[in-house]
């Protein structure tokens, strides 16, 4: 159940092109599964941002001498990430998670490929943890534009099996995307189950190499949201059903965990006409 | 932990039609699903109650994303009311509520004035329901897709609709601010038998992406919402408050702090709905409740009612 | 120092009803009285221009204090059109402006159509004036105050009773976005004869005193300006260069950043005017500028020109 | 004339109940004289707090390690100064200076009493220097609400031929306002001209009994600014011109500073009917 938390900044480290940033939580920790996401609000009264920003948890911690406390790994994008990423410590700041639907874990403890592009690897550091509790074998693809925004290669290495690289202008690992070495280490490794981060194209490009491979494909999906919590209907995106019909889901309280094979990567963005309340189904 | 309402020493009730409610805050609709949610923040039983998503005849996907776009203090949306319809939503939303004894007001949008009509039948001899919001602040695709609300007759026309169905229920109408004499306006839903008025709804706007240099949200345009608004809200209010002494009006417009409560409330406001707020908040109905009997309580103002309509002389 | 336009490789050039200015970017009306004091902070024969504030045909004293009040992203004024009236305005200000060959569009209030018309007949042949901008965004005493820009025949009126007077310079009508139908009250004004439209002017809001429960502005209701309201301006802006594809507008608005200045711009702007915004930053017209060259700059499109009315398809 | 600058904070610290704030300031000292006032804004395009506020300068350096700098004294009141008083080293923050009209300095030495409420004693230190210089005697009167609201007791000393100090709680000085000991040590000093800043009614109380005393009252006003630089008419007061005529004056570009006499007092917030525009003059 998620929690609203006047937190403050434990720390703030760059680690790349990115900031890590540990926050106390209180009792989110508690209730925390790999795959969850926290919003942060930006500012007090004088803020003109109103809108919560989201963010995977990297790290949580249910009792530490800060109590419960999590981590994120912040790229400074637009005005809101730039406020977070020059957080100080002691500075306090509204947090709310754990939110949405976690990674789904196999029962039996088959191979994974766990696959995060740029920032995209947060989230998979405690899954990889989980799985491995779970008895299963871990292999990682790290991917992104170039080295400065790989994140997570030592716990990676640390956690896996393998660990490939590879970065768009070569500046790290093999030069190009994660998908290149997919195939073949899904074969290699006989992996069951797919769990990626990232970019919405890569998501559905994982997503179709694990359908011609037979095996499972779950996605973290990144859908700008407004509320985080499922009241507002701003972050939808459409999904099959186990009934075969296609939905507009919400992704941050069905999501932001999907499984690949029932998001219409394709029509995302629009309303498909035959989507349940389109007037057509 | 869940967050409650803290009135102190002072009587923050609120006269709904004669139901006396320990609060006179209100989510908005569209801003609190069915309240579902929301209950992992706060007691809805501890607010005024819940107005729920404007529900249609029949379920609704709503428009393609974008939906949403941030604006300086506010936020532009374009969902375009997704939604189950209202058979589902009266067998499992509203049944929900009322389980939980969670005061509801029950939001309708309706295409035509027919869908209107149907929609208030199936709310005839719900005395779980506390009142129905009809959202005339829609497009009406009948009348060119004019908003029902940006004229006195087809405001009339769906108000009226409702009203036939409903007797023993109040019936609010919500309104648009996009007119140019909101008061007309409010004139006319009176005289079609509305008991109150919901001021204000948001304000039709657009963002433009400066890298595609196309509009931001799928619909082009959307509804501007959150503190930006506020004085918009505050004047509507005001406005409709000195033509109508009697109405009882329903607030909201970029509420966001107890303060903007006071302020509507000076301004003729009978009770308060918090939307965006939400969104950056998700206690913010508990929190503007207390802010205000805290500020009221500082200067020993023992009734939030004492309050009411103090803006006008 | 004094900041000058800096506009790199991109052409930034405005056709002002053939006049080619260096800069589509002016100071609005009421924001940078008559020049002097800005010409403190920036070159302003760098920019397109100053659109003085609206002055009436006998000086005024304008309202009481409190003229402002500060909201979210935004403020309330209510000055009441303070100034020292045409005469005046005309010896010393003007002829200050064309001293410095600082391309000047004269903006023009009245409480009644005669008073448009007397102002305008003191405009005759005065080839100093880039055009003229005819506030009708102003209460008209002759019609229970209600302003002539909120209704067709009265706007029509106004802009008439210039356009009278006045045959070799350009007419800009200044409207408000308080209407029902913004698309209607431009189609009025154009059929009057006026060149270009100006949008928008403020909105009416209202802000309350939460110590005294009493308005905080001393008319009561002020004109809401400011970013908060830039998404209401780019949707007027869009929904008049949908329905007019050849009039000129002067987009104001909330126009804070290059990057608002190309939203007004692929909404269907000619030119842009800063008001706000010049009290938070006094050279904001001139970085708004270097702002939107840069940006293009970046994205190698070669001129402003290319990006109007973008955001139509 | 008043010049824009990206300023730099060079400290913040408390004094009492205010934060002494030194900021970097280019050229603003090189043409600032006492009584005139910077504004700055408030940080950036993720603030909802689109005015500048105003601060009298206290102290203006033009050339040091920083170059030009100037200090101010702020009281945290609402949002804006809440934000102006957290500020720390380094931060920037954008500043226009100096702006209004400064304190008239008498061509005689005359005896001068400088009455400073609050904060409201921040400009006169650098008037006492000035004074000085024209070989004036310069006696104080400083008064606040309590000693914690206080400022510059030292320096008013160090400048001062005597230093009268009134509280209303009687934490420090005399209990009572500055209008108390006033008529006394006008009389002791035969004083010529009294400056003053603080509250609007401070400032017409001092009036009164300077024109009962026949001398000169220069006070330094304060309105709510919109944009301080005499564009936007929000500052204005009625004050009477050479010619006897009432004008709506602007406080930012025509004030602070105004002859007391000329001020009126009792219709500030008001348009007198025979102001100058009103119709009936
Ligand atoms: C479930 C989820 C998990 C995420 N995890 C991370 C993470 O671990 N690390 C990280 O750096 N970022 C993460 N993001 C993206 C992050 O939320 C956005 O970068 C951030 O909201 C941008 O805000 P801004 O003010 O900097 O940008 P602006 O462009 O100024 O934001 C304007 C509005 O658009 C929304 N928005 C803009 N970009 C995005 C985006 N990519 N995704 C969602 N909303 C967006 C913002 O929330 C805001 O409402 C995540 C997003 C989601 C939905
Ligand atoms: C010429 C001049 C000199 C000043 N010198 C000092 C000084 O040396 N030290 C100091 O602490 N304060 C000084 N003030 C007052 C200071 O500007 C206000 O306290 C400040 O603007 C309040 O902003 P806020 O956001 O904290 O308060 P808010 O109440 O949130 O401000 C809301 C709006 O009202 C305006 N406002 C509110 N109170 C005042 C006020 N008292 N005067 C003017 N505008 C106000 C603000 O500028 C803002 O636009 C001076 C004001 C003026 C006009
Ligand atoms: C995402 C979103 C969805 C909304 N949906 C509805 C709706 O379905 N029916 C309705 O009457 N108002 C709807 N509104 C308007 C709000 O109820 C409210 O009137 C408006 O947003 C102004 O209040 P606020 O500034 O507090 O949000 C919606 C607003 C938002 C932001
Ligand atoms: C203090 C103030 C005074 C104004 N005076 C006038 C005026 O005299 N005439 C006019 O047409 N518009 C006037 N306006 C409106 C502006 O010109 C502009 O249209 C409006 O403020 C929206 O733009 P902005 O958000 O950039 O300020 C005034 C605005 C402000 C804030
Ligand atoms: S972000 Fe509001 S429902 Fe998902
Ligand atoms: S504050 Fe704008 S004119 Fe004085």
């Amino acid at each position: 159940m998620p929690i609203q938390h006047e937190s403050s900044v434990i720390s703030n480290s760059r680690a790349g092109a990115y900031h890590l940033i540990s926050l106390t939580a209180g009792d989110i920790p508690k209730s925390y599964k790999p795959g969850q996401f926290v919003t942060l609000s930006i500012d007090g009264l004088a803020s003109s941002l109103i809108l919560r920003r989201s963010f995977s948890i990297y790290q949580a911690q249910d009792r530490g001498v800060y109590g419960g406390s999590i981590e994120i790994v912040v790229a400074a994008h637009g005005e809101g990430t730039k406020w977070i990423t020059q957080l100080r410590r002691n500075d306090s700041v509204n947090i709310v998670g754990p939110l949405g639907k976690p990674f789904p874990i196999p029962k039996d403890p088959v191979s994974c490929i766990l696959i995060g592009g740029g920032y995209g690897s947060a989230p998979l550091f405690r899954l990889a943890e989980a799985l491995k509790n779970r008895g299963c074998r871990v292999d990682f693809i790290l991917g992104a534009q170039n080295s400065e925004k790989l994140f997570g290669l030592l716990e990676a290495r640390r956690l896996g099996h393998n660990v490939v690289i590879t970065t768009a202008d070569g500046s790290a690992g093999q030069t190009g995307f994660v998908t290149d070495p997919l195939p073949e280490l899904i074969e290699k490794t006989s992996s069951q189950v797919i769990y990626s981060c990232g970019p919405m194209p890569m998501l559905s490009a994982i997503t179709e190499i694990a359908k011609a491979n037979k095996i499972y494909s779950f996605t973290a999906v990144e859908e700008a949201m407004a509320c985080g919590i499922g009241v507002c209907m701003t972050c939808v995106l459409p999904v099959i059903g186990e009934d075969g019909v296609t939905r507009m889901l919400r992704s941050c309280v069905d999501g932001p965990i999907f499984n690949g094979e029932k998001v219409r990567w394709s029509d995302v963005g629009t309303v498909p006409s035959e989507t349940f309340g389109s007037g057509n189904h | 932990m869940v967050t409650k309402t803290n009135s102190g020493a002072v009587d923050m009730s609120c006269d709904f039609f004669g139901v006396k409610l320990a609060s006179p805050v209100f989510t908005a609709s569209g801003c609190a699903a069915s309240g579902k949610e929301l209950s992992n923040f706060m007691d809805l039983t501890s607010i005024g109650g819940v107005v729920t998503k404007s529900v249609m005849l029949e379920p609704r996907a709503g428009r393609a994303t974008p939906r949403m776009s941030e604006t300086p203090s506010g936020m532009l949306n374009g969902i375009g009311l997704q939604g189950p319809g209202i058979d589902y939503f009266l067998e499992n939303d509203l049944s929900w509520l009322s389980e939980r004894k969670i005061a509801t007001i029950v939001s309708i949008a309706g295409n035509t004035v027919e869908e209107f009509s149907k929609l208030a039948y199936k709310l005839k001899n719900r005395p779980e329901i506390l009142a129905i919001e009809v959202n005339i602040s829609c497009p009406n695709v009948e009348n060119r897709n004019k908003v029902f609300a940006c004229n006195p007759v087809t405001a009339q026309d769906a108000v009226k609709a409702v009203r036939k169905h409903i007797s023993n229920v109040p019936l609010l109408a919500k309104l648009s601010p996009d007119v140019t004499d909101i008061v007309e306006i409010a004139g006319s839903v009176i005289k079609a038998g509305v008991n109150g008025l919901s001021l204000i709804n948001t304000l039709l706007g657009m963002a433009i992406d400066t890298n595609t240099f196309k509009p931001v949200l799928s619909g082009g345009t959307g509804g501007l919402s959150g503190p930006a608004i506020r004085p918009v809200a505050v004047r509507c209010i005001h406005q409709v408050r000195a033509a109508f002494s009697e109405v009882f009006i329903l607030g909201s417009g970029g509420l966001r702090t107890g303060s903007d409560g006071l302020e509507f409330i000076a301004a003729g406001a009978n009770a308060l709905s918090v939307g965006t707020a939400i969104f950056n908040d998700p206690s913010a109905p508990v929190r503007i409740h207390n802010e205000i009997a805290e500020k009221l309580g500082n200067k020993k103002i023992d009734s939030l009612a004492s309050v009411r309509n103090a803006a006008h002389d």
